[in-house]
């Protein structure tokens, strides 16, 4: 089984520790909440995931280190992430965008049908092949970026606040559409979002990062339940 | 080299604001400094004088580059050119028309400024690479007008010019009475550029070159602020010209090559764009660092020469001042940071905050 | 007017040149998004190691692939070694450091093979085709045609190629690019193995007619940043037309406008660069950065 | 305060905003929804001169917007926040703010260079000023640090306050809860309402989480293909059938998100 | 060699000497510096000093230096720039205690360095440029050329072609700096009042890729002659584009400086053939001097203590004959002292140097500051220039040069 494991996670920027020791293990085809205050790490982490950063401690993809290895590198092993701030190829086209995410793929007509299958999920795309994907609106970049990130049709796919910027309508439209990936391709899914309501909707397991540090972590259903949760991350009232 | 409109660059950018020292040191090396500058002059050989003379002469004409690429984010590779109008506008009034030395400065600043202007209107809408290169061709261009117009300018024999002899008064021999009139030329240049980066003025230009978008959100005029930006570095370099004819006397076509513009922003980026103390290491390696390299290797100098300009940037991609910087750092005590830093790793373990519900 | 038109084609002729060093320039700018001062360095530093294995007896036709296949070599190793270490390092850093291997390579050509100028064979036959008064040599006919051909095969490489895609998304934005997958430090090391292949037909097509000497390249570099210039940084077909105009711009000036003489004819390029950016800042052909708040 | 006519934006073949109308009265505090790509933020930058429109016109009391340069917005007290932020990587975060009250200065290069004592008192209250922001928005802790690596939602105070200190009485909010979690959109949607108070602001935010729309705006305009497709107070707009199909969704499960 | 410090200063002049300089000179030693452009676009006349070096080595090593004294030769870097040239200018002078500043090239920084070197009364000797400045002009008495002032080369030609070509329509290539212009202005002096013309004229940049649009516009004016007044590169450039106009065929004069075989040959000799040029010092690749006793000497000594340089480059050759002129003008010296060496280089007669064309001398006096003067006109045939016509005396033949 390609389970992710991660243990004993350090990492940060410079001299700047981010992370203190992060452990959590997620099945495959598990999705996995994190849930977080601002600055708490929750973006470090998925960069340490990705290697983007640089980390120590140990990170496993079904017995593979991926730990020290670059984000090309990873990526290859089939994980995908969608960054914070969308990583747009600006100058590129949304087509070309698309087609990048599924660079290190060989199956040239897998490839066009995911390209298709892109459209119908987030069809404002389609609309908008030719141009520059940076003169799209940031929700339609959001858009792209997840639809780039699926090209790869990856084995994890770690997503960095999703619904950032998405019209509620997209927002829950895509939480449908990465449950069902997960469902039917056994994707492992680890996400960060705000809108924890939607993430613990779809997650089987969830984890609450402070300061670098997981502080709470159980089951969507014992997280949801938690009273401090509920406070910072459920409700909303003016 | 050209400006990428995307936020990831900008982040991958080093943090460094932190070593922004408490001004008392600032004040106390600066003061040190200023005695040595003083100092130097009765202790070293004439030659060196010299050397440090144009050390600061350089050191001026890369604070006005430093004013336009360090801080504005525009960059020009023809800078050599207004160092040479500045040359040239000093050497023709001297020559031509007798002007007293101390007026021959404003007249050139003034010279450099207004061509400045005239050329930072077009280069207010170019950018990047784009400004680079035209201000490439105006630098290429220049030697052959300066030929053209030989009643003034002397042709390709240039003008030779007597140097500024010292006052009986100052009991200074000529090199020593050059190098004060040049510090203190340099002095006035830097506290200049000082005031202007710390002021609003400084403000508005990191936040063209930072952002330009939301600079002129922020109510920043783009075109007159990188105009001015423009100018007023063409004046430093100007300035900078003119008083380089007063110490070496000379000026011909062949002072002002585009080589000179390339070596400028070389050595600006050496020393380290958009910090004070850059220019002043930049200086130095321009006067020096061709020397040394022909110490190392007679045969063919620029070997050396282009492997050490190259050598500096892995060693300090920010520059020398960057590199300065991040060396203060290591020293113990001086920073906040690395305190913080060696806590969190020694205390990290500490707060056990971590509440299990069913293992994680 | 046969005068006239004799002028163009000599501009032409000359533009084709300035064309061939632009494509590079073009491309290294395209994948590694920096312009490469030392580009003109190495095309003439690769030409003298097609002249070294004429001197070793070589012939031409041999010389050529293996020059080329060294020069690409040579590219991805300056990647490798001499770029490599200040890949994360803004990008004025990383143009001095080409302006540190420029002055290098020059002085190291020079040092190995001396400032005399060297005879260089000219791989298209002698003569000219003549028609209505005009000739036109064929070794401008080679030339251009030369450039067209790398020209088209730029053009297939930047758009209708997987690793031409992965480059140009590695000049827009490198850690996304990682995060798909992309090497990119192989990537970058591609772009610049690319670029002095490209270099170095350069060099050899410059070399017959401005003879082979270490500073062979310095003043067609000029020319070649006009022209890249001109036609806008992103595209292979702007280049070229870049050096065309250019080059044409430049002979009928020189020939025709009294004042300009041939001392100052190196304004018309400046004074053509200005306008077109004052009018089209991105460039002929190039397409303009769209900039969103 | 603001009136925004016949406002039309195309690029290309894409009508980015079709004939919008509507106006915002002084104090108001208006919400602007609409689904990705509708509109919303080429409006702001409509009127921030970021474009040109290419019909229509955008009056700001009393003054045609659109032909005024892009820099003289700010000095009419207009101020915005960007979508996924437009601050200066490398300035600190004070300096950041600084900027932002540019326009309530007066220095100029030489009188700035020279040090000249009015530009010293300026430059003294400008501080004074800034830090009385920074410590408004609880950013005081991080004045000196520079604006990368800052958390997001830090980043989001930090233009909040560079947009304050210019004094702005109409102040544009581009999704400025977007990466918060409820807690912190709450304390959010709290500091914005005192702000309101004390700089007596008009203002208009863009936002997707319907929670912080619908509880502290006033009133609420819905873009849908660059059109105008519902304007009214909150509770109307949440019921109006058109927004529910172009944007909410059904009602039903939108309670609470 | 960078043993600084003021050790150097040893003989305490007696005599007739006395109170004169005796900085960088001792019973043992003489100090000299030269200036060239190692690095950057000029570094081709990096290749003089090699030449020189080759033959203070030779003699300090063979036959005991100058007069007993080993000659030391230190050479900086300038890299054509003028305030490099001060720099080194007064590095030499200052730090090094250089006893003369011993050849800087190039016009621009002898400019920039000749009234330092006056004021501080250092000889600079045989600068490596053909300005005719350095002649006429009577306020630096311690700055002298040597090489023929462009000047007098064109007085060769115009004298030339007065005889063979009397109603020449010249068109010129210049380089557009004080060489071409000097040479240029020195030809159409040197014509004035005869029915030989410049009918156009074209000047380049030294910075041009090539100067093939300004031979198309000169052969535009099908002028009968043209004379190429140019650096090596560039000659051959003209050269081989005049070759290759088959529709023009003028005489073809090439000046001086671009007329070394090591320029003709990439042209093809075959396209060379009937070139005149003039010439005052031996080519090392001119099969004629095969067996010139001194060439055979240079070729063997620079082997010896230049392996690595190429004894067919002419800057060596230049650059051997030049120290083999200051060997004379040294031993003619009436005091080992700066002076002595001023006064001695202003009072050569007839003075011969083995490198020099026979017939060629070093002759000057207090009204004449040009020590070559004379130079013979040659003519490409086959592989190897011809000379023809006697040796020219230009001042016997025209008159002085006067500022
Ligand atoms: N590029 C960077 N350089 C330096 N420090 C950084 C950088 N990125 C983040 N940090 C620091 O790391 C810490 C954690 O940031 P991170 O972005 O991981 O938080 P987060 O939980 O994702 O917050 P948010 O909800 O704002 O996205 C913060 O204190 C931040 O200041
Ligand atoms: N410079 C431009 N060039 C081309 N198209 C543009 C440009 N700017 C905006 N658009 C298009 O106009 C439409 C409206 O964009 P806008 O940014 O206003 O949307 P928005 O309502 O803010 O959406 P979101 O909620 O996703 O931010 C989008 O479809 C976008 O692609
Ligand atoms: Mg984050
Ligand atoms: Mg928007």
């Amino acid at each position: 089984m390609s389970d992710l494991v991660v243990d004993g996670l350090v990492a940060g920027y410079g001299d700047a520790q981010v992370l203190h020791g992060v452990r959590f293990t997620v099945r495959q085809g598990e999705v996995c909440a994190i849930l977080g205050p601002n600055g708490a790490g929750k973006t470090t982490l998925l960069r340490a995931l990705s290697g983007m950063v640089k980390a120590r401690g140990t990170i496993t993809l079904g017995g593979t280190d991926l730990t020290g290895r670059p984000p090309d590198a990873v990526a290859r092993l089939g994980v995908a992430h969608v960054p914070e701030g969308r990583g747009t190829f600006m100058p590129l086209t949304v087509e070309e965008n698309l087609r990048l995410g599924a660079f290190v793929r060989r199956d040239r007509a897998a490839v066009a049908r995911d390209l298709d299958r892109i459209y119908t999920y987030f069809p404002v795309l389609k609309t908008r092949l030719k141009q520059a994907a940076g003169s799209l609106s940031g929700g339609e970049q959001q858009m792209l970026a997840i639809g780039r990130a699926l090209m790869l049709r990856p084995k994890v796919l770690l997503l960095d606040e999703p619904s950032l910027g998405l019209a509620p309508l997209v927002t829950r439209e895509l939480f449908r559409i990465v449950q069902a990936i997960n469902a039917e391709e056994q994707t492992t899914v680890v996400v960060v979002e705000q809108n924890a309501h939607l993430a613990l909707g779809i997650a089987q397991q969830a984890h609450v990062l402070e300061t670098g540090r997981i502080v709470l972590s159980g089951t969507a259903a014992e997280i949801r339940a938690d009273e401090q949760v509920a406070q910072s991350y459920l409700g909303y009232r003016v | 080299m050209i400006h990428v409109k995307h936020a990831e660059k900008a982040t991958r950018a080093p943090v460094q604001a932190r070593r922004a020292s408490d001004p008392r040191w600032r004040w106390a090396t600066l003061a040190l400094l200023l005695a040595a500058a003083v100092y130097a002059p009765f202790q070293l050989a004439p030659f060196h004088v010299f050397q440090l003379t144009m050390v600061l002469i350089y050191s001026v004409a890369l604070l006005g580059l430093n004013l336009l690429v360090g801080h504005a984010g525009q960059i020009s590779l023809g800078h050599g050119a207004f160092f040479a109008v500045g040359a040239y506008t000093g050497a023709i009034l001297l020559d031509r028309y007798d002007l007293p030395y101390p007026l021959t400065l404003p007249a050139a600043a003034a010279v450099a400024f207004v061509l400045g202007l005239a050329l930072g209107v077009p280069a207010m809408r170019l950018r990047g690479l784009y400004l680079a290169l035209v201000t490439l061709a105006i630098a290429i261009f220049l030697v052959p007008l300066l030929k053209r117009f030989e009643e003034l300018t002397g042709g390709s024999m240039g003008l030779t010019l007597a140097k500024p002899a010292p006052p009986a008064w100052s009991g200074l021999a000529e090199d020593q009475w050059l190098y004060f009139i040049t510090l203190a030329f340099a002095a006035v240049a830097f506290l200049v550029a000082a005031g202007l980066l710390r002021s609003r003025v400084g403000r508005a230009l990191h936040a063209i070159r930072d952002n330009e978008t939301a600079a002129e959100v922020m109510g920043v005029r783009l075109s007159s602020y990188k105009t001015l930006a423009f100018a007023w570095s063409a004046m430093y370099a100007g300035a900078a010209g003119c008083v380089y004819t007063w110490v070496i006397g000379f000026v011909s076509p062949d002072s002002f090559t585009v080589n000179l513009s390339i070596t400028l922003l070389a050595g600006l980026v050496v020393g380290g764009l958009g910090s004070l103390p850059g220019p002043v290491l930049g200086g130095l390696f321009v006067m020096f660092v061709p020397s040394i390299s022909q110490d190392v290797n007679d045969a063919a100098p620029g070997v050396i020469f282009g492997l050490l300009i190259i050598a500096v940037m892995y060693v300090a991609p920010t520059g020398l001042a960057g590199l300065a910087g991040r060396l203060l750092q290591k020293i113990p005590g001086r920073s906040k940071r690395d305190a913080t830093s060696i806590c969190d790793r020694r205390c990290g373990a500490a707060p056990a905050r971590r509440r299990r519900l069913r293992g994680a | 007017m046969a005068g006239f038109l004799q002028q163009i084609v000599e501009g032409l002729g000359a533009g084709a040149i300035y064309a061939s060093l632009a494509l590079a320039l073009v491309l290294i700018y395209q994948f590694t998004g920096i312009v490469n001062f030392a580009q003109g360095e190495l095309a003439m530093f690769s030409t003298y190691i097609a002249w070294q294995c004429m001197a070793a007896g070589l012939p031409f036709w041999v010389a050529l692939p293996l020059t080329l296949v060294v020069s690409f070599a040579g590219g991805m190793l300056i990647e490798r070694i001499i770029i490599r270490p200040v890949e994360g390092a803004p990008e004025l850093t990383i143009v001095i450091v080409t302006v540190g291997l420029f002055i290098f390579v020059n002085a190291a050509a020079g040092w190995i093979w001396t400032f005399l100028i060297k005879d260089f064979p000219n791989p298209f036959p002698g003569g000219a085709l003549e028609a209505a008064g005009i000739s036109v040599s064929f070794s401008t006919l080679g030339v251009l045609g030369v450039v067209a051909l790398v020209m088209g095969l730029l053009y297939l490489l930047f758009r209708h190629t997987k690793i031409g895609l992965g480059m140009r998304a590695v000049a827009a934005n490198p850690a996304s690019a990682r995060l798909v997958g992309i090497r990119v430090g192989w990537t970058l090391a591609l772009g610049w193995g690319l670029a002095a292949t490209v270099g170095a037909v350069s060099g050899v097509l410059v070399a017959p007619l401005l003879f082979l000497e270490p500073n062979m390249m310095g003043g067609v570099l000029i020319y070649a940043f006009a022209a890249a210039t001109l036609g806008g940084f992103d595209s292979p077909l702007g280049a070229v037309a870049g050096g065309l105009i250019v080059g044409v711009a430049e002979t009928l000036a020189g020939a025709y406008i009294g004042v300009i003489g041939s001392d100052l004819k190196v304004g018309v390029p400046l004074v053509i660069i200005l306008g077109v950016l004052l009018l089209r800042p991105q460039g002929l052909f190039g397409r303009a950065v769209v900039e969103r708040a | 305060m603001l009136e925004v006519h016949d406002l039309t934006v195309r690029f290309g073949g894409i009508t980015a905003l079709d004939g919008v109308g509507f106006g915002v009265a002084g104090g108001e505090m208006v919400g602007l929804i609409g689904p990705n790509g509708a509109g919303k933020t080429t409006l702001f930058n409509c009127l921030t001169r970021r474009y040109d429109p290419d019909a229509g016109s955008v009056t700001y009391e009393g003054t045609d917007l659109t032909t005024l340069p892009p820099h003289a917005i700010a000095g009419l007290g207009i101020a915005r926040t960007f979508q996924n932020l437009g601050l200066f990587p490398r300035l600190s975060v004070r300096d950041n703010v600084l900027v932002g009250a540019h326009h309530r200065a007066r220095a100029g290069f030489l009188s700035a260079g020279l040090r000249l004592p009015g530009v010293r008192r300026e430059e003294r209250e400008l501080r004074a000023d800034a830090d009385a922001v920074l410590e408004r928005l609880d950013l005081a802790g991080v004045a000196g640090h520079p604006a990368t690596g800052l958390p997001f939602g830090t980043l989001k105070r930090v233009e909040l306050a560079r947009a304050l200190i210019g004094r702005p009485r109409l102040l544009l909010l581009d999704e400025p809860v977007n990466g918060l979690n409820a807690a912190e959109v709450e304390e959010f949607a709290g500091t914005l309402g005192a702000i309101r108070d004390e700089y007596d602001l008009t203002v208009i935010v863009v936002e997707h989480h319907m929670g912080f729309v619908m509880g502290t705006c006033d009133r609420i305009v819905c873009l849908d293909f660059g059109r105008k497709i519902a304007e009214g107070p909150p509770e109307q707009v949440q019921r109006d059938p058109a927004v529910i199909e172009a944007y909410l969704g059904t009602a039903g499960e939108e309670a609470g998100a | 060699g960078r043993d600084s410090g003021g050790g150097t200063t040893g003989t305490a002049a007696t005599g007739q000497c006395q109170g004169q300089q005796t900085t960088g000179i001792t019973d043992t030693s003489i100090k000299l510096g030269g200036i060239y452009p190692l690095s950057g676009p000029a570094s081709a006349y990096g290749d003089i000093p090699k030449g020189i070096k080759a033959y203070f080595d030779y003699i300090n090593a063979e036959k005991n230096g100058i007069n007993g004294r080993k000659v030391e030769f230190i050479v900086r870097d300038d890299g054509y720039q003028p305030p490099k040239a001060v720099e080194e200018a007064r590095r030499l002078v200052e730090q090094e205690q250089v006893f003369a500043l011993f050849q800087t090239l190039g016009t621009p920084s002898t400019a920039a360095t000749w009234d330092y070197a006056n004021q501080r009364k250092v000889p600079q000797i045989f600068v490596a440029t053909g300005a005719s400045q350095w002649g006429t002009d009577t306020a630096h008495p311690w700055t002298i050329g040597w090489q023929p002032n462009y000047i007098s080369e064109a007085r060769v030609y115009a004298a030339y072609l007065k005889r063979e070509k009397p109603q020449a329509k010249v068109a010129v290539l210049y380089q557009n700096d004080d060489f071409g212009k000097d040479l240029l202005g020195g030809f159409k002096r040197a014509i004035e009042g005869t029915q030989v013309q410049v009918v156009a004229e074209q000047s380049y940049e030294v910075t041009d890729p090539s100067v093939d649009p300004q031979m198309r516009n000169l052969a535009e004016s099908k002028a009968d002659v043209f004379l190429n007044v140019t650096t090596p590169k560039f000659g051959s450039q003209a050269l081989a584009a005049d070759a290759k106009n088959t529709k023009w065929n003028p005489l073809h004069i090439v000046n001086n400086v671009a007329a070394s075989i090591t320029v003709l040959k990439p042209v093809g000799f075959d396209n060379v053939q009937g070139v005149v040029s003039s010439a005052y010092y031996k080519d090392p690749n001119d099969p004629t001097w095969a067996d010139d006793p001194e060439m055979r000497l240079y070729k063997e000594k620079m082997k010896q203590y230049a392996p690595e340089a190429d004894v067919n480059v002419p800057y060596h050759t230049f650059g051997w004959a030049v120290a083999a002129s200051f060997h004379k003008a040294m031993e003619a010296a009436a005091c080992p002292t700066r002076e002595g060496l001023r006064d001695s280089v202003r009072n050569l007669k007839g003075v011969k140097v083995d490198m020099l064309l026979p017939g060629v001398t070093m002759d000057t006096g207090p009204d004449d500051g040009f020590p070559i003067e004379s130079m013979q006109l040659m003519r490409f045939k086959g592989e190897r220039w011809e000379l023809f016509g006697d040796v020219i005396d230009t001042r016997a033949e025209f008159g002085p040069l006067t500022g």
